[in-house]
């Protein structure tokens, strides 16, 4: 059970120092889930890659969704990989976060109109914590994904879920 | 240590605590140095910079790591074998910890002063293959299961050349005793075992080429038994997902991970001992020339955690240039090669050793 | 007398780490040894040919990019050049060099990537870092030039999207000097290393007749020592003016056929790509890019194959025409498909261990396997 | 034997030559940009999120029916005789009131294939590549500069206008219409 599970009425002023702390832990150690669906996948290898490395915001691949922190679905989701994805996340331990990476992701992209078995969008079946637009998204654009999310976290609280 | 302890609490428990939390200290702020030091290697050597944003140069990394790990859900799976599941990891950290009872940090710093010292870390390391034996089996994955069948199989032949090693310096040494061996080579590097031992004459300068190779050879055998690459096949990130820590979430993941930083550093103290001098200065004492006596224990425990740490980062520099072996592969390497090798090397260190 | 003991089927995919994407394999394994092999595909469908017939003609190229999504510019190629033979075209030289220009630049880029996972997924995670490094300067180049880095949709119709930078010349030359080390860095790092030598050579081996029987094509095939390579047995665009080798594999460090020599002959052949570039970065002649573009692009009836050597193989497209503004039917001749099928051939009395490095040597993009 | 030893050999120099070369490494400078710190500047060329500039755009709908992924949607009702809707930067001049021009770009594909039709450039691709959300509906970028109050008004005035006109043409007295709709197309 995770700590964030419990839920704390009372709020003062050690808990909201606790909040920070716990929240700058969460935030500087976000590892992803090593897992590549498409081309969007080549920019997030890219990403960790020496020009752009995602190691500076202490973001490491990790292969076990039980070892994971966020999920970047990088790429275009089929209806075949859509269940596959939500295993995955249900695997991953609590508190856990995806960005949406690209515009397949985001809504299913330039196969919304035509694309019998693409999925139009990746939060039809998880709840997802920050869009990254692109096709693909630069490295650039899929660091400020992350930056906002470490923003999302930031304001997190032991107290109040955000949902 | 103990006995000092003893003395001034006179509490057989207390003592026994407070002895244990030296080496315990020790495991936990290496493993948060070493697992920083790993990221940053990595990174200088792939031309990028490593983590930067949690503090300087980010210190902190790991210390943030830590702290989300404990955060983190504990997630059983339905079908695991939640004893063994939980007994896993403890046992594997246990093994790596419990080692550090005999290693002479300095000649003030060691937790037990036992005669049969390098016996006891041979004895005590088997405990962690019991360990991930069990994670692997408990966790009802097939990856884990995998990743466990290697990891026991490579660790088990990888103590034969390891105990061939150790048995050759024993035997040169004549004693088990760590506390003794590494006073055997004080007073300058020349007198370390990689140079042939402090007994100067013509057997010293037979023996260092022997003791170069012994020195490889054990390099090479403790690297394969801390599960580093070239042999990290049974967690090998690319065919088995994460071996046999697969289904491990959150702080239990995290306690191999520690027992793994743990076992990097006793493996490079061992060697330290047996071919590095141990915590002997290779350049004399500042305490002894200055009449300062109460610092050399200081410069000791300084020398021997330096010397550790450049093992340390040689098998750090070796993870980041080397593929990785296949298990059959990994095999061949201990029984067709290191084995003879080792076993040959005992002979002729046994050979010059009568000279 | 033997145990009788089950065999174990390993589902591998469609997330693993080293799967190149979503492909899922299910191994029957007895230990660690595999006795079969199933890939499962589908996970990565788009319904390219789908697009292709809602899409008029040049719309259908920014999704020729998404198919192998490593070499989009090859893509592109081989789809302009079969629209461009419906229509019976001729376009200026200018374009023809430029279009090889960035062709070869791009089949560096996908072979750079190709090694770089080849050698991660066998462990060696430090040259993946060099590889995917040097890549970036061919992706600044590109995207100096069309603005895109991976996608470009770059060439057009009877032309280009934009005329090259003023810089590019130059760049393209720094570039050539700075990576021509990254190769002889490369082989002393992974390619000579005796683990990785032993990780590849002999694994996987692929017979020549196959390999053909297979219709296995690129790499794969002139890994097993055929020099066939469609920009020399079927000179589209203006290769034949070119000097270039065919690597094939030799079988250096072990059988002919196998995961090294695969390997290597991607490695050479970033060498001859070099060459290539070489020869043509200094020829560009003077000209306009966009004047032979099509105002409507409305081909007669009929169809039309066209095939170019893409860094996976070859890669051709099928267009009916029916006399519309859309294409009746686009067919993708992916070569990636093709050389997925010999998997189950060469992983046969294999390790689950060298599933992967096999795996990686045929060096598949889910993109144009599923399309 | 002789393989053996020759084995043992290439196993230790290959993997000293491939130490050396990371060594070597560990003291060359990174190449990492330091993102948030440090912005490089992008090629001109570069294509990244798409913008409209709707003082030059006439509605003419070549944009959106160029888009592969049909992402581009508008809108337009024909101005009534006598509205003066200005001219272009390139001195065409505009006829319709663009009441809806939304570009969804979370479906965009950057395949820049809407700029190249547009007679007067108004829609282009810039630079700014830094626009990630929380909400997927933001992505819906609207351009119109027209109220829905005002675009409702235009489509009123149009629909009078019609009804006029058709009023008109139903009387014997045939040139002036024609003419209107001439100069309104």
């Amino acid at each position: 059970m995770g700590l964030l599970d419990k839920e704390f009425s009372d709020g003062n002023i050690v808990i909201a120092r606790v909040d920070d702390l716990m929240n700058w832990a969460r935030l500087s150690s976000i590892w992803q889930l090593g897992f590549g669906l498409a081309c969007c996948a080549i920019e997030m290898m890219a990403t960790s890659a020496s020009h752009y490395d995602f190691d500076r915001f202490g973001v490491i691949p990790r292969n076990t969704p039980r070892q994971a922190d966020a999920i970047i679905i990088s790429g275009t989701v089929t209806l075949k990989m859509a269940t596959r994805i939500k295993r995955l996340y249900e695997q991953m331990p609590d508190p856990k976060y995806i960005i949406s990476m690209g515009s397949c992701a985001n809504c299913g992209g330039p196969y919304w109109e035509h694309g019998y078995h693409v999925l139009k969008g990746i939060d039809r079946v998880i709840p997802v914590d920050v869009y990254v637009p692109g096709c693909p998204p630069r490295p650039e654009a899929l660091l400020e994904g992350l930056l906002k999310l470490q923003e999302k976290i930031r304001n997190e609280s032991l107290r109040k879920k955000i949902a | 240590m103990y006995q000092f302890l003893y003395d001034l609490i006179g509490n057989e428990i207390l003592a026994g605590l407070l002895v244990a939390v030296v080496p315990l200290t020790i495991i936990l702020v290496f493993a948060l140095f070493g697992i920083w030091l790993e990221r940053k290697v990595s990174a200088h050597m792939q031309d990028r910079l490593g983590p930067m944003r949690t503090g300087w140069h980010g210190w902190l990394q790991t210390v943030a790591d830590l702290m989300k790990m404990l955060q983190k859900e504990d997630i059983i799976a339905t079908d695991a074998d939640k004893t063994l599941y939980n007994i896993a990891p403890v046992l594997v950290f246990s093994g790596s910890f419990a080692a550090y009872a005999v290693i002479p940090f300095s000649s003030k710093l060691l937790g037990s002063e036992v005669e049969i010292g390098i016996f006891y870390v041979l004895a005590i390391s088997s405990l962690v293959v019991a360990g991930i034996l069990m994670a692997g089996w408990s966790a009802n994955n097939k990856y884990s299961l995998l990743g466990a069948m290697r990891a026991v199989a490579q660790i088990i032949s990888y103590e034969i050349p390891t105990a061939l090693i150790v048995l050759s310096m024993v035997m040169l040494m004549g004693t088990l005793s760590l506390d003794k061996i590494s006073q055997m080579q004080t007073s300058s590097f020349w007198n370390w075992n990689i140079f042939g031992g402090a007994v100067f004459g013509l057997s010293k300068f037979l023996l260092i080429p022997f003791m170069f190779i012994a020195a490889l050879i054990l390099f090479i055998s403790t690297l394969a038994e801390v599960n580093r690459v070239p042999f990290d096949i049974p967690e090998a990130e690319s065919e088995l997902v994460a071996g046999y820590f697969t289904e491990y979430c959150g702080m239990k993941w995290g306690m191999f991970m520690l027992a793994e930083y743990g076992n990097m550093f006793a493996v490079s103290a061992i060697i330290v001992i047996l071919f590095f001098g141990g915590y002997q200065s290779p350049i004399g004492y500042f305490g002894n020339s200055i009449g300062v006596q109460w610092l050399v224990p200081f410069e000791q425990g300084f020398w021997f955690i330096a010397k550790g740490l450049t093992l340390v980062f040689v098998q750090m520099w070796l993870r980041w240039t080397l593929p990785r072996l296949r298990v059959d592969q990994l095999m061949t390497v201990c029984w067709k090669y290191l084995i003879p090798y080792a076993f040959l090397n005992l002979i002729i260190i046994g050979i010059i050793s009568l000279l | 007398m033997a145990l009788k003991t089950e065999t174990m089927v390993l589902n591998m995919g469609p997330q693993h780490p080293s799967t190149h994407g979503v492909l899922r394999l299910e191994l029957e394994i007895e230990g660690e040894l595999i006795l079969s092999v199933k890939p499962h595909i589908g996970y990565l469908h788009r319904c390219f040919e789908k697009h292709a017939e809602a899409m008029t003609y040049p719309q259908v190229i920014p999704y020729t990019d998404r198919l192998d999504y490593l070499a989009a510019m090859g893509n592109n190629f081989g789809y302009v050049i079969a629209v461009e033979k419906l229509l019976g075209i001729q376009i200026p030289e200018r374009v023809e060099y430029i279009r090889i220009i960035m062709a070869e630049l791009q089949r560096i880029a996908s072979h750079l990537v190709a090694i770089a996972t080849n050698g991660a997924d066998i462990g060696a995670l430090t040259p993946f870092l060099y590889l995917f490094r040097d890549r970036e300067y061919i992706l600044s180049l590109f995207e100096m030039t069309c603005g895109a880095r991976m996608l470009y949709n770059y060439m057009w119709i009877g032309g280009l999207s934009h005329d090259i930078h003023p810089d590019f010349v130059r760049k393209t030359k720094e570039f050539i000097i700075h990576f021509r080390p990254t190769i002889i860095e490369l082989n002393n790092l992974l390619t000579f290393n005796k683990i990785f030598i032993e990780r590849t050579a002999n694994i996987g081996i692929l017979p020549i007749d196959t390999a053909i029987n297979f219709g296995a094509s690129g790499p794969v095939l002139r890994g097993s020592g055929l020099p066939f390579d469609v920009r020399r047995e079927d000179p589209y665009s203006i290769y034949n003016r070119f000097d270039f080798e065919i690597p094939t594999g030799k079988g250096l460090v072990g059988t002919v056929g196998d995961c090294w020599d695969r390997y290597y002959v991607r490695v050479l052949e970033m060498e001859q790509s070099l060459r290539i570039i070489e020869q043509a970065i200094d020829n560009i002649p003077e000209g306009d890019v966009h004047s032979a573009i099509p105002k409507r692009i409305k081909p007669p009836k009929g169809t039309v194959y066209a095939r170019v050597e893409n860094p996976r193989g070859e890669l051709g497209y099928f267009i009916i025409s029916d006399g519309n503004l859309n294409p009746f039917r686009v067919k993708v001749r992916a070569p990636s498909f093709v050389n997925l099928e010999v998997m189950g051939e060469l992983c046969k009395g294999h390790l689950v261990a060298d599933v992967i490095a096999i795996l990686g040597s045929l060096d598949i993009v889910l993109g144009e396997i599923d399309r | 034997m002789k393989q053996y030893l020759k084995n043992t050999f290439d196993g230790i120099y290959t993997v000293l030559v491939g130490m050396k070369i990371t060594f070597k490494h560990l003291f060359t400078p990174a190449v990492t940009i330091q993102y948030p710190d440090v912005k490089v500047k992008l090629p001109d060329r570069v294509r990244n999120r798409l913008y409209v500039n709707m003082d030059d755009c006439i509605g003419c709908d070549q944009c959106s029916r160029a888009c592969p992924v049909s992402c581009i949607e508008i809108e337009t009702v024909k101005s009534i005789p006598g509205e003066d809707l200005g001219i272009t930067s390139n001195g065409k001049k505009k006829a319709l009131w663009v009441t809806k021009f939304n570009i969804d770009i979370a479906k965009c594909c950057y395949c820049q294939l809407c700029v190249f039709p547009c007679p007067t450039e108004c829609i282009y691709m810039t630079d700014v590549y830094e626009f990630a959300e929380y909400e997927r509906s933001n992505f819906l970028y609207k351009f119109a500069t027209l109220t829905d109050e005002e675009s409702a008004q235009k489509k009123i005035n149009y629909e009078k206008f019609q009804a006029e006109k058709a009023a008109a043409a139903a009387k014997p007295k045939p040139e002036t219409p024609a003419q209107t709709e001439n100069k309104s197309e």
